[in-house]
């Protein structure tokens, strides 16, 4: 268990989130992917840290505002979804392509 | 490096975070898909473990399986009908994305497997001190970004019930939970 | 600050007040009073002061590049600032009675005085950068005045078509300059000639380009601003389309001034055209080229001004005969190299702009007389205006015999000039020696078209219900058609006989190249012959069909003309002519129009919605070109960085 | 630098503006015009000229720094948005939770001033955040038309993802460079062998996604016709200026003051998202039958210039291009802000955004006509106006830092996009209306037409003090920059 063996993780999660981010239909599945990809790069911060640079400040910050984010994201993401419930009565992705060209 | 001794841990993890990040991007009940998190939230929390970041553990559980994740549940089961799980829940460049993902995968797993890390050290400070050191930061050093994430986050409120809020009835489901967040942010 | 100023400004002020007479909507019929006194004023303070200098900074940017404002009147300036000065307010007061009752009157002469102001500009400008903006100024104005019926579609169309093949050119010119002034570190005009002499001393790097491609890359995209401006081939085609704007417009901008700056510019830069012959070889065959082209399609118009636009083209293409031959150096220095050709082609321009100035301001004036008749320009509904329209009709016969350069109208001394320099070339260059035949016939093509031209539109008896109706216009029109017909008279004769001209270009004292006895007779011999055909053709009391149409086997001209010869020639001459004028503006129609404006044109259109359709609407596909517009620059960094360290360098440039 | 925290007080003062707003918006009566946009301006220019006396600073250790480079660039940020708060003036009578709009509007902004003054990749990324979170909502405002729904969700989805790709990236730069403080980074980078290192570049590439989101320029453009379509215009507008100037304004720190030992590898990247912006938004703008998508299609072209000045970067020693830059976006904001708002008063009376609907808007609004061909003019860089000026600086400093086919490419493509310009203003001057009826502009929404179109025509006649403005902005990031290259040393 070495500092490669993180990132590789890191990588694939991130790869995962990005592949259902692409490929959900369901606009909160899309959100639920793009979290992951948000935990990839947390676990990417961590894990430097944890190797290179343990007495260093800033991975942790970034981490605090990492998880900040994805809680703002969530939040209007969510209501987003929500209204676009409310216009369109759907929240499938694929079919809310008004705007195109 | 190997002064963590055992890789049974981390590969339980590591399969447990991966295994069910898989099944939440292709399960076709979408309810199933946010219950599916769950587990993956969990084996991150435990890679953070893994590398002492014990505060990060917590925050991870309480914010993330805690907050977001109910958030989540709230919103599925408002609109679960939308959907119907028996059709495929991806879309059709499926395939090709999935191609165009595994390579890139193992394109950076490459270049960062191969990059020569620098002072790469196996130093191990207690838990309790990091946690007391990052506190310090935020009302010192960090207080700025501290600051303005508060802001963030009031922002992502305003605007949330901005959207959220329809323009007679009172507030829909989503909000109570919303209401939650700044006291399970970190302080 | 000095008063030279005043030269381009005095017109600027005189458009802000006309500007905003036009948009409070009244008191809007003293417009002109002020845009022809800034106008008469700027003029006033050349001749005034005959020579000036005056700059200013208007811009520093970098470190190192300094952009001026300046007014630089030396000799060359001092003649265009004549010319236009003179032209534009005769034109402005023609305008007063020919604008009368149009919509935007004050706005009309706010654009004029706009035109004048940018003109000025242009012409006293002593560096690229002014040179450059007050080029486009140009255009916009040519742009908003051929448009100035907004409500006609073809008027419309005619402004955009005019705008953007003028373009096409300028790119040329744009890149031209900054080629130039980023060699030279400046955009003054010495600083850029000593440049050029270093380059070609071998003394100096060059960016972008080796030293000897330099060296006749830079002249020639200069030239493509001339060509579009200047409407030379193959960017002639706007010129015509053009003359949708009123017809004073038609007069001031696409005939006298705004055309001519090509000219201008070419003649203000020869210095850096001198050094390689391809650079001249070139000018000398466009010149050619356009001249001969455009007199053979103006042979089958019937469009008034259409034939005077074609003649425009073909005479704007003599003055770059005169440019690319060059003839004899006059004052050979690094910054101003002065020619016989040189001084031939302004002295072309100048004795043009007052005959095509006097030839489309009384098309105007017969238009203004015909404007109920559905199509106003057409010629074939004209016929017998002379007893009408006197004073028009007479003016009009001297800028007819000027245009077909009949001794001793203007025309003929200048044209000489240009026939002279392409003799003197054409003992060095083989090419001037054909393009010299060329110039004599196109002068005989030019006798026949000019000369029919006024019959048709004069002689004989009125051919419509309204040529019969028709009056002569008011004195604010016709006296400026007096004072361009003196001049299109005298002033040729003038200039060469006190060896004026060159002089006057060059500071210099020294007499005039003498006029060429054998080369004088041949020219006007063919300009006779020509003007003959034409009155064969067309001095007929009733003109039922235009000959140029007319079939051979015609038995209405069997009978009506008893001549054989005139079966002759409507078969040997004119028919092949006819043909020649239809195949030619055949190709310009089909091939060059569409090369121009219609190639680039589609690639652009089916590239943008090729483009377009990745914009599916589908917000995940967005989201996928974003990992793999990152996935690309990776792999293209993998592969400049690792693999193939060589193209990283060189696509590095450095100084 | 001196240790001043004082520099921080328009940030601190304008998000209590913000707060203030949203408060003082409950009791207010609704229905009512409240001219809460005219209070937005009157802060917003108190809050300028704080900013124009508050002293250089460097903060926490170079956390935040406040250069001229920050004061020059929040100078733009709060231009616009006060032109466009003058002009969203006009909307407040239909407008629910205007309180919020504003409150919204003015944190975006304290985002981007944030970017302007980030001494790391922390605070750059934070303002980035709050920037684009804000900007999910506004974008979505007009909750009942299903555009402006769709809009927010494209917006948000893909601007989610490229925070998490580009919060990815900034780790394996941590990670890389062991700092993601600008100066830490330019001591690391120098000590690395750049050009062999790919993690190094994988970084990069990553958090310029993010970056690539705010600027819109081409391959990253692809969110940017379809919202700023859907968008409510004010909204638009400030997202078509403000936003993208902040990312012009990030990518410049974090390649002069992050990475200034690695130009050279810069450099092709640049050239990249140069070429593909300048060719693809000239190119698909030309077949666009929309304003708001025809502007957003030359907003992207008009980055695409921009970065030929950026890609010039290594031989003029930044300054020239980042003083070209600077002017370029100051005059774009006015320019591009006085497009969207002439579209928005056609829009208001005609309910349309078409370019058809602007069919001879000379005869029902002549004031409005010329604003629109001053607008026109400008972008498609006609001299005498600013765009014009703005273009020739640009294409200096690219020309100078040796980006000679560039240049050349971007003046071909520049007398392309004057076709499309000229057949707006064709439809503008030349084309019979359809309605004869006079447009009427709201008086607030005219006030701001009017500022940018003054400015429009002013930065053009006389470009001085504004290039001036631009090289006071390159001297403080030159600062910063000598001094990160001196300690490397």
């Amino acid at each position: 268990m070495n500092l490669s063996d993180f990132l590789v993780v890191s990588a694939l999660l991130f790869m995962i989130g990005a592949y259902g981010a692409f490929t959900r239909k369901n606009a909160i599945a899309v959100i639920l992917s793009i979290e992951l990809m948000l935990n990839a790069a947390n676990l990417n911060f961590l894990s430097f840290w944890r190797f290179l640079h343990p007495s260093s400040m800033e991975p942790q910050i970034f981490v605090l505002v990492g998880i900040t984010l994805a809680a703002a994201e969530a939040a209007v993401g969510l209501a987003v979804i929500l209204n676009i419930y409310r216009d369109f009565g759907t929240i499938n992705v694929e079919d809310i392509s008004l705007l195109k060209g | 490096m190997n002064s963590i001794d055992s890789h049974l841990p981390f590969l339980i993890m590591s399969a447990l975070t991966l295994g069910s990040a898989l099944v939440v991007v292709r399960v076709r009940n979408i309810v199933h898909a946010g219950f599916w998190l769950l587990p993956c939230f969990l084996g991150v929390a435990g890679l953070y473990a893994l590398l002492q970041a014990h505060f990060f553990v917590v925050v991870q559980v309480l914010i993330y399986v805690g907050a977001i994740l109910v958030l989540m549940l709230f919103a599925l089961m408002l609109t679960q009908d939308v959907m119907n799980p028996n059709k495929p829940q991806t879309n059709r460049m499926s395939l090709p994305i999935g191609l165009f993902c595994v390579v890139f995968a193992a394109g950076v797993a490459a270049i960062l497997t191969g990059h020569q890390w620098m002072n790469s050290r196996d130093v191990i400070l207690p838990a309790n001190v990091q946690t007391r050191q990052l506190g310090q930061a935020l009302i010192g050093e960090y207080a700025l970004p501290f600051e303005i994430a508060s802001v963030l986050l009031l922002a992502a409120l305003v605007g949330a019930i901005v959207l959220a809020k329809s323009e007679k009835e009172p507030a829909p489901l989503p909000l109570p939970s919303l209401e939650a967040l700044p006291d399970s942010k970190p302080e | 600050m000095p008063i030279i100023w005043l030269i381009p400004l005095a017109p600027l002020i005189g458009a802000l007040i006309a500007g905003v007479l036009a948009l409070t909507r009244k008191a809007e019929k003293v417009a002109p009073i002020f845009t022809i006194a800034a106008t008469l004023y700027s003029g006033y303070i050349a001749l005034f002061l005959h020579r000036g200098y005056a700059s200013a900074t208007w811009l520093t940017i970098g470190s190192s590049y300094r952009i001026a404002l300046d007014v630089n009147l030396d000799a060359l300036t001092f003649t265009m600032v004549c010319v236009v000065t003179l032209v534009s307010a005769l034109v402005q007061m023609y305008s007063i009675g020919y604008m009368e009752n149009e919509n935007g009157y004050a706005r009309y002469f706010a654009y004029v005085s706009i035109f004048t102001a940018s003109m000025l500009g242009l012409v006293s400008a002593d560096n690229l950068f002014q040179l450059y903006v007050c080029w486009e100024l140009v255009g916009i104005c040519s742009y908003l005045l051929i448009g100035f019926w907004w409500f006609k579609p073809s008027a419309a169309n005619a402004a955009k078509k005019a705008f953007v093949v003028t373009r096409f050119g300028d790119v040329g010119f744009l890149l031209g300059v900054l080629l130039l002034s980023s060699a030279a570190g400046s955009f003054q005009f010495t600083d850029i000639a000593h440049t050029m002499h270093a380059i070609s001393m071998g003394e100096l790097f060059t960016p972008l380009v080796s030293a000897r491609t330099f060296l006749w890359l830079a002249p020639l995209l200069l030239f493509c601003g001339a060509v579009g401006k200047s409407a030379q081939f193959p960017l002639h085609i706007w010129l015509p389309d053009a003359m949708e704007g009123p017809t004073p417009v038609s007069a001031l901008i696409h005939a006298a001034t705004m055309v001519a700056a090509g000219v201008y510019m070419v003649t203000r830069l020869f210095t850096l055209f001198a050094y390689v012959p391809v650079v001249t070889e070139t000018v000398l065959v466009i010149g050619m080229i356009t001249a001969f082209l455009s007199a053979s399609i103006a042979i089958v118009q019937n469009d008034i001004k259409k034939v005077l636009a074609y003649s425009t083209i073909s005479q704007l293409g003599y003055m770059m005969l005169g440019l690319g031959a060059m003839g004899t150096v006059i004052a050979p220095s690094v910054s101003g190299v002065y020619t016989t050709g040189q001084t031939a082609a302004m002295f072309h321009l100048t004795t043009h702009a007052m005959f095509k100035a006097l030839l489309f301001l009384t098309a105007g004036s017969v238009i203004h007389a015909l404007h109920h008749s559905s199509d106003p320009n057409d010629m074939r509904s004209m016929g017998g205006l002379m007893k009408r329209m006197p004073i028009t009709a007479w003016t009009c016969l001297a800028g007819v015999l000027a245009l077909a350069g009949l001794f001793p109208f203007s025309g003929f001394w200048s044209k000489d000039a240009i026939f002279g320099a392409l003799r003197e070339a054409s003992s060095k260059e083989p090419v001037a020696m054909f393009a010299l035949v060329v110039a004599i016939i196109v002068a005989g093509m030019t006798a026949f078209y000019s000369l029919r031209l006024w019959l048709m539109t004069f002689w004989g008896e009125p051919r419509s219900e309204h040529a019969e109706h028709a009056h002569e216009s008011p004195w604010v029109m016709t006296l400026p058609l007096v004072i361009l017909g003196f001049l299109s008279v005298f002033l040729g004769g003038y200039l060469y006989f006190g060896d004026r001209f060159a002089n006057s270009l060059t500071g210099l004292n020294m007499p005039t190249e003498p006029l060429n006895p054998a080369l004088a007779g041949i020219s006007t011999l063919v300009a006779l012959f020509g003007l003959g055909l034409a009155w064969k053709l067309y001095a007929v009391r009733r003109l039922e069909k235009d000959p140029v149409t007319s079939l051979p086997s015609s038995v209405y001209s069997f009978l009506v003309n008893l001549w054989y010869m005139d079966a002759f020639w409507n078969r040997f001459g004119a028919a092949w002519v006819v043909a020649l004028g239809g195949m030619v503006a055949w190709f310009d129609r089909n091939v060059v129009d569409r090369i121009v404006s219609g190639l680039p044109a589609w690639v652009c259109q089916q590239g943008g919605l090729a483009i377009r359709k990745t914009e599916s609407g589908q917000t995940q596909s967005y989201a996928v070109t974003v990992l793999a517009a990152v996935s690309f620059i990776i792999v293209t960094l993998l592969w400049l960085t690792k693999y193939l360290p060589g193209p990283m360098h060189i696509t590095m440039i450095t100084h | 630098m001196p240790n001043d925290y004082s520099s921080l007080h328009p940030i601190i003062l304008l998000t209590v503006l913000a707060l203030f707003i949203i408060l003082l918006d409950i009791f207010l009566p609704k229905k009512k015009p409240a001219f809460l946009g005219w209070l937005v301006t009157i802060g917003g220019l108190i809050i300028l000229l704080i900013d124009w006396h508050s002293p250089d600073a460097k903060l926490w250790d170079g956390l935040v720094n406040f250069t001229s480079y920050s004061r020059a660039f929040d100078t733009i940020f709060l231009l616009t948005l006060i032109t466009v708060s003058i002009a969203s003036v006009a909307e407040e009578g239909a407008m629910s939770f205007r309180g919020e709009y504003y409150g919204l509007l003015i944190f975006s902004t304290v985002g981007l001033m944030l970017i302007a003054s980030s001494g790391g990749l922390l605070m750059l990324y934070l303002g980035i955040e709050l920037t684009s979170m804000c900007l999910f909502t506004l974008v979505g405002f007009a909750k009942r038309e299903k555009r402006s729904a769709e809009a927010a969700l494209k917006m948000f989805i893909i601007g989610a993802i490229a925070s998490a790709v580009m919060l990815y990236g900034i780790s394996i730069l941590y990670g890389v460079l062991g700092s993601t403080q600008f100066d830490r980074m330019s001591l690391a980078v120098a000590r690395l062998d750049a050009a062999q290192s790919m993690a190094l570049w994988l970084g990069v590439a990553f958090t310029l996604a993010g970056i690539g989101f705010k600027i819109t320029a081409a391959p990253f453009h692809m969110w940017a016709p379809d919202v700023y379509e859907g968008a409510p215009t004010t909204i638009t507008a400030y997202l078509s200026t403000a936003s993208k100037t902040g990312g012009i304004a990030a990518l410049l720190q974090f390649i002069l003051l992050g990475m200034h030992s690695a130009l050279l590898e810069w450099t092709p990247i640049i050239m990249l998202l140069a070429v593909l912006s300048m060719i693809v938004g000239n190119l698909v703008a030309l077949v666009q039958t929309n304003l708001k998508r025809l502007l957003a299609y030359s907003g992207i072209a008009q980055m695409g210039y921009i970065m030929v000045a950026i890609a010039g970067l290594q031989a003029t020693n930044g300054s020239m291009s980042v003083a070209s830059a600077y002017v370029y976006l100051l005059l774009y904001s006015f320019t591009n802000v006085g497009g969207f708002l002439i579209a928005q008063a056609i829009a208001d009376v005609t309910g349309s955004t078409e370019v058809s609907a602007l069919k001879g808007l000379h005869r029902r609004s002549a004031p409005l006509a010329f604003g629109m061909l001053i607008v026109l003019f400008s972008l498609g860089g006609i001299p005498p106006l600013a765009g014009f000026v703005g273009k020739i600086y640009l294409f200096a400093a690219g020309w100078n830092g040796g980006q000679h086919l560039l240049v050349l490419l971007g003046a071909i493509v520049s007398v392309v996009s004057l076709y499309y310009y000229l057949m707006v203003a064709l439809q503008v001057y030349i084309k019979d209306p359809e309605e004869k009826s006079r447009i009427t502009v709201h008086s607030s929404l005219s006030a701001a037409i009017s500022i940018c179109v003054v400015a429009t025509i002013l930065i053009g006649a006389y470009p001085r003090p504004w290039v001036e403005l631009g090289q006071y902005a390159a001297s403080g990031l030159q600062r910063v920059s000598s001094m990160n290259i001196a300690r490397t040393k």
